[in-house]
């Protein structure tokens, strides 16, 4: 289906919180879309604080409906604890679509817009661990955001999946920690990795503010050599660790274009163009063309992959975080 | 020094509270090398004019000269710079920081830098001087009521004032402390040093004034020498009317069956081995100097800071009493000796302080306070201790110190206690109701109440009690008959001599 | 005209621009959602005021919250009967209102103190249950009665509220208990020479913090249908705001819980106003944040106002 | 040594008592982690209590005069941020003016709370708990979502965490260490020497008093807030040169680390007494125990709040018993001297 411009739906766009960068690239790429398809309705980008964020988010939802909007594209971080207000939005008529972290049992959620495949994350993950600890094999440990972040989780048992894989014998998972995506506790956490572990080489950060603090932890403590850090991270933020070789390789996608997608996709829905059913296909302006799928990850729920992972390494950093 | 002049002079001073004119069109005036004897009825607006004398309050009309010139004084820094200083009648010290620099932390001229030594000896000179034996590292917080007068005395002094005001210093020390402040007073004056001192003890104004004023209701009734006064005359005049029998002499009660008996009572290090009997109907005196730890035995009698052996035989039942619960059940109220701090709920009504140590008895279903019965009993007490408010919903912390001491003995006398122990019960109390105390302490022990007088006003003691009690450094010295004691047999044991 | 005057006109202040602001604000719909989304800040609200005017607090509350909704899907994770876990978990708050309340009257900690440490210590309780999962396992009939109105619109969670208000009140304003929390709030001191039991009453109300935090998380998780580690993260404070704007004095012994009633429905008046206006959840709570203080200020100007007043109109 | 601590009054064994504590703590780790002891474990907890030890220093001048300051995380962040962007759009900003600038934007900020508590006698809780919010708010809108990134940050900035003033071996003493040991030994004597001091602690022992004793309370209440305001800033510029990348949530928290720091250092929350050095002694415990906690393997991570928050609750109570010991021994012995 090619989108009919000019219909009118009032939609909400719902980071986590405010005041991270990757969400407001997201907020730029459906701004975007919003003006490309002539929406007479307004697109709303309201978020929680740091400190209240899901308590706040369910909040942000069950307001939406009481106002009678007419599509909300959530990033979840309140997990399955959303589902309710979600599914009270739902018997509204409210279109609810998630993208960048979904609701883990699918309740309530129409449509999953997936930055990347989330199996594809932990292989790529584990790729990059393999890639960077070399064929010698040797010892790396996790350091994720918050214990309760849904992508991440996710995340991290694709990973500890695929490493079953004899292709990764060689490299061994020691040690999960927790930074709660604040730098300071990220940083430590970082250094304790290595005191814990004196073999350890490699920290896998699939935070931004993660990987940012373990290569910074790294840098100052002069352990580059000894130990470096990949993961999830902004181009913009990583390349002064990825010239320096703290942090070789790591990886991302465009939260410019998740936004855009995940705006089509919503518009679409909240205006009667697709219904949102497994194998609808649909074009999403400059991005072309995306089919509906079933997400193989969670059991209940509907996918459209974005793709691709971009992976950045000296080569390409540069250029990337302009 | 020219005696004879007047270094301060209050003119036409009136100052109102909401609800009460505490100083209507007062002038006094302050003569250097005087000591000027304040007298009045409790709420006659004696702190009143100290405060505002100090700069803590302001007078609504009226104006303060200093050697002639009009002065404004809007705070204690600026009294102080005009040579005022004052000694409160609640003493305020800062809890927290040891005794010398109390003395000295509000010294204007101490310059940037603190001089730890020179302040600690220059202490110890001031005490030493003023015959108070305290160590002046030690912080306020564990002194005594009377150990922190003492501070604030010396804090005064330390200034090197031309004003030196002294609001009921005395209420709380024993005989032989208020003899060594009046050398002190009496030495300040020779020095020239202009002194109003405020007293409720008639026998200390009548020792040491030079000149004697006396409020009533917020009003100047006279000055005079103190050689034209009487006794009779002053009390008259505080009061109003003709006041026949005050201080009546000692008529011994009637004395009741035992009902209690203290063995080997004992809390160390504080005080230990101490042995006595309660009859009812009884009233035992407890003397001793200042920190003789009598304060500490009541306390201990009354499970607030349990003794750590010895026993507590109450009607046949013999237990340490381990918490002022248990206390209660057993018949037994303690009045404290500082009321600001321990006795009464200072922005509580007068009627729910009365109630609050006996508020079971007016608990109905659920648990819920019938305020009525509560009134009731509020109201009843207000006519048997004449409490002047104007009404009975009042703020117990705007009552002056005489009515907030009769609130807190409604207090207790509403427990209706079999053992009642007084620390300090008349302290800060006018002669009218000082004299309506001991009348109603004695009727309580014609009532058969055991009753523990803790009290360092020696005249007091010996008027009222049938046994004294006296102690020495958390020791008992010894019972004395009530009839046969006198002031030199009591001071005797109290000094160890 | 008291502070609580000045709470009621503010309120109905809030009130008139909102219902003249959003046309879905006076819904009864959006009424009962606006307590829902917070009710179970404000029963815990009741008892903090309680503590508050007792001089003491309790910044354990939220973390508490925490522990027993992990406890209760930890429990019917591995099996319990969900009616059996409730009570189990409203036992575990009594248990841990009664460790905070040994650690403050019999060691003599200040509350301040205690409860901090032990909002990290029961907050990691909760996560050592049930580590970084989620967990999704209650029966329907525990759900909907999160979700579902039993009464008219209201559900359980608000009900419960009420009933807690009317206890509250009545406790606090009219019985002797209600007496000596006052009393031992303006001081600890004068209350103990006067034969109150203080260590007893102040167990009590920590006991009762805890148990009504576990109940409020039970509560929780019936309405968001699951738990995690984080539940309640950083509620503290907002209950703590919410107690404090209603003049309920830090000090102690000073304020009402019809302040705190007032304040509680201008807190949630004035964020649902400020959402349905679509303002983002920082400005929410920096408006919050003025509004708190400038309430605070507002008796020391009346009181400015009155005393020029005073002087030149004073017979 | 005996001798010695018979002759110290009570109310100065704390620090000693603090010292002991933290000495067994590190025994006790030392016994638990294998290669615990080690001149990394000294680097590490050197420079992190340096953060948060500044920031107890300046909470400690608040609570003295028995208020509280529960904005500072929120400075923190605020002056990290906003150091840092002056710092990113022109990086010949000198050192010494950007170190200036962070302790600049925080007194403002402490200014505010301080005029607000002290001249509008808002009780210091309240004004604090609103400006948290409204200081982090400040820091949203102004970020514009927009990070600190470290590329944009000037070289000297991400060199100075790594400065080392003196070096054995492999044990370094880091400027920042020497940092906060300058505003340690500052502020210690300041506040026992200094007359403005002593009325810090004469306010927060009896407000009452010194009204009466006609101290200019309220300038005073300013000052310390607008100090700990300055000291939060420097605490932000720490901050900003030790994690270099800023975002909204930085210094979340941090509030009630102080405060935990400054308790578990014995100073009285309700003001009048306590130390510097007892406060940094606090800040240097809780930061030892949740580094060792965080390196000993047999703790999974999920254990590690719940003992952290046992240990801040045993390590105080240990330190009030001890305290008491300490008080009956020296009553007693008073007792038996002066008889
Ligand atoms: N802050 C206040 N607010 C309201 N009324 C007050 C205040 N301070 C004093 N008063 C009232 O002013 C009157 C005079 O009080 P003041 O303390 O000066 O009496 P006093 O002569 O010192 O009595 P006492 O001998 O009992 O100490 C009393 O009626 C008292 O209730
Ligand atoms: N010399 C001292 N050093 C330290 N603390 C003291 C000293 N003297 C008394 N105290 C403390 O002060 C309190 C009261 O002392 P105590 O009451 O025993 O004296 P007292 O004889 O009742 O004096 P008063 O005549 O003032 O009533 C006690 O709690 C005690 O610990
Ligand atoms: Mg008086
Ligand atoms: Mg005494």
């Amino acid at each position: 289906t090619i989108a009919k411009k000019g219909m009118r739906a009032d939609l909400v766009l719902m980071p986590k919180f405010l005041g991270i960068l990757v969400f407001d690239q997201a907020n730029n790429g459906a701004q975007e879309a919003h003006k490309e398809l002539g929406n007479p309705g307004k697109l709303e980008f309201l978020g929680p604080t740091p400190e209240n964020s899901v308590a706040g988010q369910i909040e942000i939802l069950t307001t939406a409906t009481t106002q009678g909007q007419d599509g909300i594209m959530i990033s979840n971080n309140a997990g399955d604890q959303i589902a309710p207000a979600a599914k009270a939005a739902r018997a509204k008529g409210m279109t609810v679509v998630t993208w960048d972290s979904p609701i883990p049992s699918a309740d309530g959620e129409q449509l999953f817009i997936a930055q990347v495949d989330f199996n594809e994350t932990g292989m790529v993950m584990a790729d990059m661990a393999l890639n960077i600890i070399g064929p010698g094999g040797g010892e790396f440990a996790v350091l994720s955001a918050t214990p309760d972040a849904a992508n991440q989780n996710a995340w991290n048992a694709s990973m500890k999946e695929h490493l079953k894989d004899p292709k990764y014998s060689k490299i061994k998972l020691v040690d999960l920690v927790y930074g709660d995506d604040q730098s300071e506790k990220s940083y430590n956490q970082a250094l304790a990795l290595v005191d814990k572990y004196p073999n350890l080489k490699l920290i896998m950060a699939p935070t931004t503010v993660g990987i940012a603090a373990a290569a910074k932890a790294m840098q100052d403590e002069g352990l580059c050599d000894q130990v470096k850090v990949s993961g999830l991270g902004l181009p913009a933020e990583m390349v002064s660790y990825t010239l320096n070789g703290c942090a070789p390789e790591f990886a991302l996608w465009s939260f410019v274009d998740l936004g855009y997608l995940s705006y089509y996709a919503t518009y679409m829905m909240a205006t009667g163009q697709i219904e949102g059913v497994a194998g609808e296909t649909f074009k999403a302006g400059r991005m072309g063309y995306y089919t509906i799928e079933k997400d193989p990850t969670r059991d209940k729920g509907l996918r459209v992959k974005m793709g691709p992972f971009s992976v950045y390494n000296k080569d390409n950093v540069e250029a990337a975080s302009k | 020094m020219d005696s004879g002049s007047a270094v301060l002079d209050v003119q036409n001073l009136s100052k109102r509270f909401d609800m009460t004119q505490a100083l209507e069109d007062v002038s006094v005036d302050l003569k250097a090398g005087e000591i000027h004897a304040l007298v009045g009825e409790n709420g006659a607006g004696k702190s009143t004019l100290i405060k505002i004398l100090t700069g803590i309050q302001q007078a609504d009309q009226g104006e303060v000269l200093l050697q002639g010139k009009p002065v404004k004084i809007s705070n204690a820094q600026e009294a102080q710079s005009y040579g005022i200083a004052a000694i409160f009648q609640e003493p305020m010290v800062f809890p927290d920081l040891d005794v010398a620099e109390n003395i000295f932390i509000s010294h204007r001229d101490r310059g940037f830098f603190v001089r730890w030594k020179k302040i600690y000896q220059d202490a110890e000179t001031i005490l030493e001087d003023l015959g108070i034996q305290l160590d002046v590292r030690s912080p306020a917080s564990g002194l005594t009521l009377a150990a922190q007068q003492a501070v604030e005395i010396a804090k005064a002094i330390s200034l090197n004032v031309k004003v030196l005001i002294m609001d009921e210093p005395t209420a709380s020390l024993s005989s032989h402390e208020v003899s060594q402040l009046f050398s002190v007073a009496r030495r300040l004056r020779d020095e020239g040093v202009a002194v109003l001192f405020i007293s409720h003890r008639l026998e200390e104004v009548f020792e040491i004034a030079d000149r004697i004023t006396v409020f009533r209701d917020g009003h100047k009734i006279s000055t005079n020498p103190v050689s034209e006064v009487t006794r009779e005359s002053l009390i008259q005049e505080m009061v109003g009317r003709e006041v026949s029998k005050f201080y009546k002499s000692h008529e011994k009660t009637v004395q009741g069956r035992r009902i209690g008996s203290i063995k080997n009572l004992t809390k160390q290090p504080i005080f230990s081995e101490i042995n006595f009997d309660l009859h009812e109907g009884e009233i035992l005196g407890f003397a001793g100097l200042v920190g003789s730890r009598r304060t500490d035995v009541g306390l201990a009698i009354f499970g607030v800071t349990p003794a750590d052996s010895g026993s507590i035989e109450i009607e046949g039942k013999t237990e340490l009493i381990h918490s002022p619960q248990e206390a209660q059940k057993l018949g037994i109220a303690y009045m404290t000796e500082d009321r600001r701090k321990l006795g009464l709920a200072m922005p509580m009504s007068i009627t729910e302080n009365i109630t609050l140590a006996s508020l079971k008895k007016y608990l109905g279903l659920l648990g819920i306070v019938e305020s009525s019965r509560e009134e009731q009993t509020a109201g009843e007490f207000k006519e048997r201790l004449d409490i002047k408010t104007p009404s009975l919903t009042h703020e117990v912390g705007k009552l002056s110190g005489g009515n907030q001491q009769k609130v807190m003995f409604s207090k207790w006398l509403n427990t209706q206690p079999k053992i009642f122990i007084l620390d300090e019960p008349t302290r800060g109390i006018d002669v009218g109701a000082k004299a309506e105390v001991h009348q109603m302490i004695r009727e309580l022990a014609k009532q058969g109440i055991a009753i523990l007088c803790i009290s360092s006003d020696l005249p007091e003691v010996l008027v009222l009690s049938d046994r004294i009690l006296v102690m020495r450094e958390g020791r008992q010295m010894g019972i004395l008959e009530g009839a046969s004691a006198n002031q030199e047999s009591v001071m005797a044991l109290a000094m160890g001599q | 005209m008291g502070w609580e005057g000045f709470l009621l006109v503010v309120l109905l202040l809030i009130i008139c621009v909102n219902s003249f602001n959003s046309l879905a604000f006076l819904t009864v719909e959006n009424q009962v959602n606006l307590f829902v989304l917070s009710v179970e800040k404000i029963i815990i609200a009741l008892i903090m005021t309680f503590i508050i005017l007792n001089a003491e607090i309790d910044l354990s509350v939220a973390s508490m919250m925490g522990l027993a909704a992990c406890a209760l899907g930890w429990m019917v994770e591995s099996g319990t009967s969900t009616s059996t876990a409730i009570g189990l978990c409203l036992i575990i708050g009594l248990v841990g209102g009664a460790f905070n309340a040994y650690w403050i009257t019999i060691v003599k900690l200040p509350s301040l103190v205690v409860t901090l440490a032990m909002l990290i210590g029961f907050r990691g309780l909760g996560r050592v249950l049930i580590e970084d999962r989620s967990i999704r396992v209650f029966p329907p009939w525990f759900e909907n009665l999160g979700q579902q109105p039993i009464l008219g619109p209201l559900p359980l969670s608000i009900l419960i509220f009420l009933v807690l208000l009317v206890i509250a009140v009545v406790i606090l304003q009219y019985t002797g208990f209600g007496r000596y929390v006052y009393v031992i709030g303006i001081s600890q001191e004068v209350a103990t020479y006067s034969g109150v039991r203080v260590a007893r009453v102040k167990t009590i109300l920590f006991m009762v913090s805890g148990l009504i935090s576990a109940l409020a998380g039970i509560l929780f998780s019936a309405r968001l249908g699951s738990v995690r580690g984080d539940m309640g993260l950083g509620f503290e404070l907002d209950i703590i705001t919410m107690v404090l704007l209603g003049g309920v004095s830090i000090f102690g012994g000073a304020g009402s819980i019809y302040g705190v009633i007032l304040s509680i429905l201008i807190v949630l008046y004035l964020r649902n106003g400020m959402s349905l206006s679509n303002v983002t959840g920082h400005i929410q709570t920096g408006v919050i944040g003025v509004i708190l203080i400038l309430s605070a200020m507002i008796p020391n100007i009346k009181s400015w106002l009155e005393s020029i007043f005073d002087k030149k109109y004073a017979p | 040594m005996v001798k010695y601590l018979s002759q110290v009054r009570p109310e100065k064994q704390r620090e000693l008592v603090l010292l002991l504590l933290i000495l067994l703590v590190v025994i006790f780790f030392a016994m638990m982690i294998p290669n615990y002891l080690n001149a990394r474990l000294f680097n590490r907890v050197s420079t992190s209590v340096a953060i948060m030890a500044v920031l107890a220093i300046g909470q400690t001048l608040v609570v003295l005069t028995r208020n509280i300051d529960l904005s500072v995380g929120s400075i923190v962040g605020f002056t990290a941020y906003f150091v840092g962007q002056q710092l990113s759009h022109n990086n010949e900003i000198e050192p010494m003016v950007a170190v200036l600038m962070a302790i600049g934007v925080g007194a403002l900020m402490g200014g505010f709370n301080g005029i607000l508590v002290a001249y509008c006698r808002v009780p210091a809780i309240i004004v604090t708990l609103g400006t948290m919010a409204l200081f982090r708010t400040l820091l949203v809108e102004y970020s514009d979502a927009q990070t600190v990134l470290t590329v944009n940050l000037p070289q000297w900035l991400l060199d100075f965490p790594r400065l080392n003033v003196l070096s054995h071996g492999r044990l370094h003493l880091r400027f920042v260490v020497v940092i906060m040991l300058a505003v340690v030994v500052l502020f210690q004597l300041f506040l026992r020497f200094s007359s403005f001091g002593r009325k810090l602690y004469a306010i927060g022992s009896n407000p009452e008093a010194a009204n009466n004793a006609g101290f200019p309370t309220q300038r005073i209440v300013l000052i310390s807030f607008l100090l700990c305001g300055a000291l939060a800033g420097l605490t932000g510029f720490l901050f900003l040169a030790r994690f270099g990348n800023i975002t909204v949530v930085a210094g979340i928290g941090f509030e009630l680390k102080s405060v935990a720091a400054v308790v578990v250092g014995g100073v009285n929350i309700f003001g009048g007494s306590g130390s510097i050095l007892g406060a940094t002694l606090g800040a240097i415990l809780i930061d030892l125990l949740e580094n060792s906690l965080i390196r000993w393997l047999q703790i999974s991570e999920f254990w590690r709040d719940a003992l952290l928050g046992l240990l801040i609750l045993t390590s105080v109570a240990t330190d009030s018993i001890f305290m008491k010991r300490i008080r009956l021994y020296w009553a007693k012995r008073h007792a038996a001297s002066t008889s």
